[in-house]
């Protein structure tokens, strides 16, 4: 119990967790920017001239009605759709529609899925292992060691997301909220500049969503957060900023308060609420 | 010692694409074992096949023959029917001094002192039936189609040049090869006919292989080219192939053989008799190869009494000059080249799926190891016996080949 | 070094020394006792043996990008007979002028069908160090090409299985053509000496039995070297959720070029070391059934075990062997019928059956990752 | 020409006795023993001058190779059955059944083809006068390239005096062959325009004639012709390639539904086309006579058949697999091996004769250049109507619905309470059945035998996955563009090659779409 | 309505359901929650058949013993599920994904209920796109719908709340009120979310580590229980 609240110590950082030196350069202003967005899929516009700014460290987090466009986007920042229209930066020098997804992986954008998907074939601990932030090109990875140095990590990340008894389990078995937390943990391990953590507290305690919520604050400073959830109660604690997407552009942006309180987000989003 | 059997090995497949050819070859030596045996068997030892299935599977081929002859050491083998299975064979039979019988047409190029040719060369079937065509249906326009295998390549080249020997310029040949188991043939045959149509007689020399044919002479029917019309003449097409084609729409398509089921002598009814009662069933047929088994086996038999044993060194020396009746009233004899002589039939299809004879060599032609029609191989002979004793002998070099130098240099 | 740590594996260990032991066996049996003991093993059965050992390294090599990488590559028949094919020109140059023509540099299946002249791609075959770097560089090569076409292409699943058929019978027709230059049909045959020793004499099959027990150790080797690296567990997570992996940076159509090259090249050593033990190449190694067939080999072992690969083609083979020498007509039924018992009762294949360590599924004692080995 | 020189006596001794007299019954035997001599043609001119009325049955069975003479009495038969030790004859003149006669007492009167061309000669004349107006028009169209010198006059006649157009016109082009061969010019208008062959090489011939005049009139006439033969041609080139399409999708669509929609890689596909095929064998065994009657009622029948066998390797392996889908090959792989050789040992190793239904032989002429393959365009409708009744089974009814829910999630589909077992075992025999109906197809167009499945599973395979697996609609456009693109290749890279071609054009092709023709796309497909 | 009894389960050799005995009372809400990986979704589904069980008895409706009976008999039988990670068919249009319900209705009815759309209009705007291209909430949406379409007597959801935006899950909170008011539906829940399950359910049942450890009325959740089994 003491080594779980030494890290969910707001103000302390830990070595592993600091971002690697990445080439992003964000001397001048954001760390990610997107510009005029349009994506349709048949027709159908899920993405329309989206425009967002993330600032270098900022914490911020994107809610919206199903089907808003918040998975495409993620889903357009690390590469996996290609967009109509529109640009893609992160920071000032990269263009991050004219790459791949390892490419992108590689400049530091570590993402979480909605869905949780993990390497069910592989163990927990296999999972972050691969995850680690490393050379990932094929030869450093064929003849790479794993140091003391790398298990040391791997086990405060395990420690962290609780999985430790597990650590030797295959992925497949484990339940819901597990493969949420293995999943956080991976993106952990990365030490990504930039994280995209897509519904990061669904089916979870709320026990267990006060330790995310933690987690994901004491990250933001060093590292940028992107978070997507529809858990307000989740959102309100965590939140700093907040952007509201709906039918593919944003409909507000502001503080929690301003938008929470906003009655186009009351109405197409919020309800009366529980 | 004498009580053993003598064994002989069947090396045939009997399952995969050839097993529609072969099976029939491995139950004709069974047979001709079975009354060998009934008649007493061989020096008064008991005649015991072993039989193997190599599967249609080249390397099994080899494989197997190694297995007959250094593990159950068969005295002699009946097998094979493509060429390849043979070649994959050969080295094995060499190596082990084994007695190999090869009962298929074949494109000759190949004289080895264990192997012994019963089917023809192309000497005893293509040259003889392309003399037909042009002497007796005036025909001057030739296409050779073929499965693109050695076996019609080979005879093709052959044809080509004996073609252009006799006058045939290169215009009136169209030369086709197709895959195995070719089955669309709507186009070639539609180009076939479109080459038949520009006014000179034309007809088709067929060394098309096995599956290839039903669909071919289908497609022929269908487009309507008629025996009248180009008649087809094939070198690979006996009383067995037939008997999966509705022959009907094919009367009068010839094809080029040493032995017909057809042809009435007595032999062969007794023969056909003989089959249908091993077989248990009326509808069974006969063709070429078996007679060539036929041929083989008592060749082997002749010579064994010959030479009183069946050891192979023996057997060998014996059989050269051995001669045996055939089934369509000649005497078929083993050359020195290892290699038999054979009349050549021209039959036509009838609807029975039988062959009815229209042309058949006043005599027997003897088969030619070594082409005269192909560059590197009209100086070389074949003369197994001592003191030559060479498969290969350059004439104008005056000089045994290749393999001999082997031999000795082991 | 990567290379050697499956030496330290208790397993790896346990196979070397069981085909270190059984090879040894074969030598003794085939050295020691006459001909006509009942415990002579002749020459026959020993290059039978080395057939199967090739064979092995052949579904190694297989398992490998099925078992690991969730390629099930239908054509992997393909590079096992383009490493045969070099080993076969080699061994077709080394006839020299003891051929049936006497040419001294033609083989006969282009003197008789008048060519005058050697194609270009022959050349340097005479040379036998040239030939066997062919021997791993053109399935290589082969594997490269359509590697990075497809994988760069994200082509995957059944697509790509077919794709690797389509790939193998399309060089099954190539090869079946005379104009290729490869003796069409019958390819191959009729060798005389490698390396200066002649293939007819038991010295030189034990001597390749040997080798291509050797070249399976070594080829069993640098797999398990693989799979148990990280690439290895990469190669597993790229099976499992390619795109996944790709979002943690690796460049998944790498890793896949990576191993499936050296699976090609396994292969076409195994092709090389099999031509001149079976006595001939012919197309029919390119055919799409073929290439089924070793991924049945690699299916009834147990995939994903490497080891149950080589059980695998050893059992079938020998039970192929056995089968169409005793029950000739019927070898057929049983084959068929083995593949249908396997699958429905032994899920994992043969490998299924043999003890295996048990992996704890949970770790409440406070055992920590460090000492989690990898 | 020989052929000539014997028609002509027939055909005026025909046109005379044109007149309509009554033959009178002639010495049969004697003429028949004629037939054994050396000049067979004097002999078969002498039957067809005699007027017999028995002439026509002897000439057919003379043709036919049926007409043998007993060694022992000398009699002339026909032989009415020729298979087996013992032959079914009759007597030739008497025309009374003889029974059953051994084989080796019948005397052969031997044919061969020259004679067999006179005969279907004479009897094609004799055709000119029958009834039957398109007998007339076949027997009018075949006298082009025959006439000669002494035949000028009586086609003329003929000409003249023939009622149907088109008989008139054919012999008109018969004449105007004659004359171009002769130098006249002014014959070259009749044939300009004519695809008949030998109108063609006559004016082929012609447009190599020292004769400026004519050999500018017969090249201008080609031209013309050359424009229309290409067209043809490429019409036929692209008919040849939608049968061969057909053939690809009708072997292949059975497995767009046990390998495409339920995801069984089954290697036994192809013996289930085998046991159709074998079904209509065995349909025309039970129905001797009636090849046309068996091979409809094979339809049904080898759906059955085959649906029935897939039931038994559903009930038997596939069920035993669920969830492991690779391991359906290997399984299935076995299940093939099993069925070659249960059809070689209880059927036979050897092809079997299936039997093509007059209806189904021949071809139906667009053109003198252009004839459709009956058999062919049969397939081609057979392989639309199949497709079109599969989509209406997995479109309209509720198993298309349930099949496709049980294979993308079974454990989901059963909560649903959908069936799971009951929709495999339908689905698993609908594909199979299908098989079977390709089977009952490809009976007419190649080989029955054990070999037979193990032909098409490569290729079946192949068009599955280029269609895109899933998608009936792929499956029908790509085996129909890989048929198409193989015959457009073959004429000018030949059969190997086109293949070779096609098979890395599909590679290339997968490249640019790596989930096929009609891929899955977005996010579902990636899942 | 659903009594179980005894119940234990193992994946393998390991036991993760022990012993356990679980009342759902007609016509009310059960909320069943527990931490992560205590079993709940295998509770689900060994009532749903999905996953065998080693012994002890789950009685439906007063007769029916479900052990016995195969996995399609639970819809037959009027048991509406919703899988924890919706569990959809992704290349079935979304009309196709509700039709699939309709097998198990007893009443030969061809056409998806017009309430299903009425609760979730996306559904009928998306009707025809295919199940795996929608949003996660909307996938979610989807499963309750195609739970709905057989009209369950008994509807089983594990945590279907997770992913869909607020005023839909208040929605589906108020539709499951109203079934059950208005049809006298039972609803066994599977909810981590405590204003959700306190305002919605009728009684709860915690577990831990595959055993039931408290149930009751819903106004008996204490905080004490809360910080007991519910948090880390
Ligand atoms: N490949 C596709 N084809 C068709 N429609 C698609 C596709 N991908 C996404 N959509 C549609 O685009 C819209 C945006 O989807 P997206 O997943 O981004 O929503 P979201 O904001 O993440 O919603 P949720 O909160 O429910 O996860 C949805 O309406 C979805 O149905
Ligand atoms: N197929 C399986 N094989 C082995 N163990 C499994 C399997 N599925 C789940 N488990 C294990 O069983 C335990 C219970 O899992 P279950 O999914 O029921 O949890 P849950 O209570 O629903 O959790 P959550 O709130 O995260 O959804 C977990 O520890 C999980 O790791
Ligand atoms: N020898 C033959 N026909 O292959
Ligand atoms: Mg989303
Ligand atoms: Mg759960």
């Amino acid at each position: 119990m003491s080594i779980f609240t030494e890290f969910t110590e707001r103000d302390r950082v830990f070595d592993f967790l600091a971002p690697t030196a990445s080439p992003v350069d964000v001397r001048h202003g954001p760390i990610l920017y997107l510009e005029d967005v349009t994506v349709s899929f048949d027709g159908f516009r899920a993405i329309d001239d989206l425009n967002l700014t993330i600032d270098d460290g900022e914490l911020r987090c994107i809610i919206g009605p199903n089907g808003a466009g918040k998975t495409t986007m993620m889903d357009i920042i690390t590469g996996k759709t290609r967009p109509d229209t529109g640009s893609v930066w992160f920071g000032s020098r990269h263009n991050l529609l004219r790459m791949s997804e390892p490419d992108i992986a590689s400049l530091g954008i570590g993402r979480k899925f909605q869905k949780p998907t993990v390497f069910e074939a592989l163990s927990v601990f296999e999972n972050l292992e691969l995850a680690m932030a490393a050379d990932k090109r094929v030869f450093p990875t064929l003849t790479a060691r794993l140091t003391g140095e790398h298990r040391d990590r791997i086990g405060e990340v395990l420690e962290m997301t609780g999985l430790k008894n597990l650590w030797r389990r295959e992925a497949g078995v484990l339940s819901h909220g597990q493969k949420q937390w293995l999943e956080i943990g991976m993106l952990l391990m990365q030490r990504p500049r930039l994280l995209l953590v897509d519904e990061p507290v669904a089916g979870m305690t709320e026990q267990e969503m006060e330790h995310t919520a933690e987690l994901l604050t004491g990250l933001a400073g060093q590292q940028s957060v992107v978070v997507v959830e529809h858990d307000m109660g989740f959102v309100r604690s965590i939140a700093r900023t907040v952007t509201v997407l709906h039918q593919g552009s944003v409909l507000a942006e502001g503080s929690m308060d301003a938008v929470s309180n906003d009655p186009k987000v009351v109405e197409v989003y919020l309800g009366e609420g529980i | 010692q004498d009580e053993d059997p003598i064994k002989v090995g069947i090396l045939h497949s009997l399952s995969g694409t050839m097993a529609i050819s072969e099976s029939t070859l491995k139950d004709t030596v069974m047979m001709l074992i079975e009354e060998q045996n009934e008649k007493g068997g061989l020096l008064g030892r008991d005649i015991e096949p072993v039989v193997v299935d190599p599967a249609s599977d080249w390397p099994l081929f080899a494989e197997k023959a190694r297995e007959l002859l250094a593990e159950e050491e068969v005295d002699v083998i009946f097998g094979s029917w493509t060429s390849v299975s043979r070649k994959s064979v050969l080295p094995v039979v060499e190596e082990l001094n084994g007695l190999m019988f090869y009962p298929v047409q074949y494109e000759g190029e190949e004289s080895s002192e264990n192997i012994f040719y019963t089917g023809a060369a192309p000497n005893q079937q293509a040259i003889p039936a392309v003399n037909y065509l042009k002497d007796e249906l005036g025909v001057e326009r030739w296409v050779l189609a073929g499965t693109d295998y050695v076996y019609p390549r080979t005879t093709n080249k052959i044809l080509e040049t004996y073609l252009n020997d006799h006058g045939v310029s290169d215009d009136d040949i169209m030369i086709n090869y197709t895959p195995f188991g070719h089955s669309n043939w709507q186009s070639i045959v539609s180009d076939i006919k479109e080459f038949g149509n520009q006014g000179k007689k034309t007809a088709v020399v067929s060394t098309i292989n096995g599956d290839a044919n039903v669909p071919f002479y289908q497609e022929l029917a269908n487009q309507g080219i008629e025996a009248t019309d180009i008649p087809v003449i094939a070198f690979s097409v006996g009383e067995q192939e037939l008997s999966g084609i509705d022959t009907g729409p094919l009367v009068g398509h010839l094809a080029a053989w040493n032995y017909f089921m057809s042809v009435p002598t007595d032999a062969n009814y007794d023969f056909i008799d003989q089959w249908i009662e091993y077989n248990d069933d009326d509808t069974v047929v006969t063709n070429d190869p078996m007679e060539a088994h036929y041929i083989g086996f008592n060749m082997w038999t002749q010579a064994v009494e010959k030479a009183g044993t069946t050891e192979v060194e023996a057997v060998k020396d014996a059989i050269i000059g051995v001669s045996v009746p055939n089934l369509t009233g000649g005497i078929a004899t083993m050359m020195p080249n290892h290699h038999t002589t054979k009349p050549v039939l021209i039959g036509e299809i009838q609807d029975n799926g039988q062959f009815a004879t229209v042309s058949r060599t006043p005599g027997a032609v003897a088969g030619d190891a070594w082409s005269d029609y192909l560059e590197g191989s009209r100086d070389l002979i074949s003369d197994w016996r001592a003191p030559m004793k060479c498969g290969n002998y350059n004439v104008v070099k005056g000089e045994c080949g290749g393999q001999q130098e082997a031999a000795e240099a082991e | 070094m990567w290379l050697t740590r499956p030496l330290t594996e208790g397993s790896t260990r346990l196979f070397l020394g069981l085909l270190a032991a059984a090879m040894t066996a074969v030598v003794l049996m085939h050295l020691v006792f006459p001909e006509g003991h009942a415990l002579h093993m002749s020459i026959y059965t020993v290059t039978l043996m080395g057939k199967y050992l090739c064979y092995a390294l052949l579904a190694v090599a297989v398992d490998l990008v099925w078992g690991y990488l969730g390629i099930l590559s239908l054509g992997h028949g393909a590079f096992f007979a383009v490493g045969g094919y070099a080993m076969g020109m080699y061994l077709m140059r080394q006839i020299g002028t003891r051929g049936e023509y006497g040419h001294p540099v033609l083989p006969d299946f282009m003197v008789f069908l008048n060519w005058d002249q050697l194609p270009w791609y022959w050349h340097g075959f005479d040379m036998a160090w040239f030939a066997f770097l062919m021997v791993l560089l053109a399935p290589a090569a082969l594997a490269f090409v359509f590697g990075y076409l497809a994988f760069r292409s994200r082509v995957t699943g059944v697509y790509l299985s077919i794709m690797t058929q389509a790939l193998t019978f399309a060089l099954m027709l190539a090869f079946y053509r005379n104009e290729m230059g490869f003796g069409g049909n019958n390819g191959f045959t009729d060798f005389k000496d490698l390396l200066g020793f002649s293939l007819s004499t038991d010295g030189t099959r034990l001597g390749l039995f040997i080798a291509t027990g050797v070249a399976l150790a070594i080829g069993y080797v640098l797999c398990r070297a693989i799979v148990t690296s990280k690439l290895g567990r990469v190669s597993v997570a790229c099976r499992d959720a390619e795109a996944r992996t790709r979002f943690l940076g690796y460049r998944v159509e790498r890793v896949q070029l990576f191993i499936f090259v050296v699976s090609a090249m396994l292969a076409g050593v195994a092709g090389a070391l099999y031509v001149p033990q079976a006595g001939i190449i012919n197309p029919n190694q390119f055919s799409p059934i073929f290439s089924i067939e070793i991924v049945l080999w690699v299916a009834l072992g147990g995939r994903a075990t490497l080891y149950g690969a080589v059980i695998g083609a050893l059992v079938v083979n020998y039970a192929k062997s056995v089968f169409t020498g005793i029950i000739p007509e019927a070898w057929l039924f049983a084959l068929g019928g083995l593949f249908v018992f396997v699958t429905v009762f032994l899920p994992k294949g043969i490998a299924g059956l043999l003890p295996k360590k048990k992996r704890p599924d949970d770790d409440d004692s406070d055992t920590t990752a460090q000492e989690a080995t990898a | 020409m020989s052929i000539r020189r014997w028609l002509t006596p027939v055909l005026l001794a025909w046109l005379t006795a044109w007149t309509g007299l009554a033959a009178a019954e002639t010495d049969g035997q004697a003429l028949l023993n004629n037939l054994t001599e050396r000049d067979k043609a004097a002999a078969v001119t002498a039957i067809a001058e005699s007027g017999d009325p028995r002439a026509r049955r002897w000439l057919e069975a003379f043709a036919d190779n049926k007409l043998s003479r007993m060694k022992d009495s000398g009699q002339f038969v026909v032989v009415l059955e020729n298979r087996g030790r013992d032959w079914t004859v009759e007597g030739a003149l008497t025309g009374e059944a003889i029974g059953e006669v051994s084989r080796r007492n019948l005397d052969r009167v031997r044919i061969n083809n020259a004679m067999r061309s006179q005969i279907a000669n004479t009897l094609a004349l004799l055709d000119l006068t029958v009834d039957d107006i398109d007998q007339r028009r076949q027997a009018a169209g075949d006298l082009r390239g025959q006439v000669d010198e002494d035949l000028v006059g009586p086609v003329e006649t003929l000409m003249n005096q023939a009622s149907d157009e088109d008989v008139r016109e054919k012999l008109a082009q018969a004449l105007a062959i004659y004359r171009v061969e002769q130098g006249d010019v002014s014959a070259v208008s009749v044939l300009s325009g004519s695809l008949n062959s030998d109108a063609r090489s006559a004016l082929n011939g012609a447009a190599g004639s020292d004769d400026p005049a004519m050999a500018a009139a017969a090249q201008e006439a080609m031209a013309s012709i050359e424009q229309k033969l290409k067209l043809n041609k490429a019409a036929e080139t692209l008919y040849f390639g939608l049968s061969l399409g057909s053939v690809l999708v009708l072997a292949a669509i059975g497995l767009a539904i046990t390998f495409g929609v339920m995801g069984v890689i089954n290697m036994a596909h192809g013996e289930l086309i085998m046991l159709g095929a074998y079904t209509s064998w065995g349909m025309q065994q039970l129905l001797p006579g009636q090849p046309g009657l068996a091979l409809i009622l094979a339809i049904p029948a080898g759906f059955l058949v085959s649906a029935f066998a897939g039931i038994i390797i559903e009930r038997s392996v596939i069920q035993f697999l669920k969830g492991r889908p690779l391991e359906t090959l290997l399984a299935t792989f076995g299940v093939s091996l099993i069925l070659q050789q249960l059809v070689r040992t209880v059927i036979s190793p050897l092809n079997r004769t299936v039997v093509t239904p007059e209806w189904m032989s021949g071809s139906i002429m667009i053109n003198e250049a252009l004839s459709l393959t009956l058999n062919r365009l049969y397939i081609i409708g057979f392989a639309l109507v199949v497709f079109a009744g599969l989509m209406l089974v997995m479109r309209r009814t509720r198993l298309g619905l349930d099949v496709r829910a049980v294979t993308q999630n079974r454990a989901m589909a059963r909560s649903m309470g959908i069936r799971a077992t009951r929709v495999d075992i339908m689905t698993f025999a609908l594909g199979s059945g299908v098989a079977g109906l390709a089977g009952v197809a490809l009976s007419q167009i190649t080989n029955v035998g054990p070999n037979l499945g193990q032909n098409y599973i490569v290729d079946s395979f192949m068009v599955v996955v280029f269609g895109g697996v899933g998608n009936l609609w792929g499956t029908l456009v790509a085996g129909l563009s890989l048929g198409t693109i193989n015959q457009l290749l073959e004429p000018w890279a030949g059969a190997v090659l086109a293949k070779v071609v096609v098979l890395v054009f599909i590679i290339l092709f997968i490249q640019k779409r790596p989930r096929g023709l009609f891929p899955q796309k977005g996010r579902a497909a990636e899942g | 309505m659903l009594s179980i009894n005894g119940l234990n389960q193992y994946y393998g050799e390991s036991h993760t359901l022990w012993d356990l005995d679980l009342d759902v009372p007609t016509g009310q809400c059960t909320c069943v929650m527990g931490r992560n990986g205590v079993g709940k979704t295998t509770l689900m589904k060994c009532v749903m058949g999905e996953e065998a069980i080693a012994n002890g008895q789950m009685r439906y409706a007063d007769d029916v013993e479900l052990a016995k009976r195969p996995l399609e008999d639970r819809a037959r039988l009027g048991i509406g599920y919703v899988p924890q990670g919706r569990q959809i068919f992704p290349l079935l249009t979304v009309e196709e994904n509700l039709k699939t319900g309709l097998a198990a209705r007893g009443d030969g009815v061809r056409r998806i209920p017009q309430r299903v759309y009425d609760l979730f209009p996306v559904l009928d705007e998306m009707k025809h796109r295919r199940g795996g291209d929608l949003s996660g909430g909307q996938q979610q949406q989807l499963a309750i719908g195609r739970a709905l379409v057989i009209e369950p007597r008994l509807l089983i959801l594990d945590e279907p709340g997770e992913g869909i935006q607020p005023n839909i899950v208040a929605e589906i909170g108020e539709v499951i009120r109203r079934l059950i008011a208005e049809d006298g539906l039972t609803v066994l829940l599977v909810e981590q979310k405590l204003p959700f399950a306190r305002r919605f359910a009728d009684r709860f049942a915690i577990m831990d580590r595959g055993r039931r450890v408290a149930q009751g009325g819903i106004d008996e959740l204490s905080d004490e229980l809360i910080k007991q089994y519910l948090t880390v």
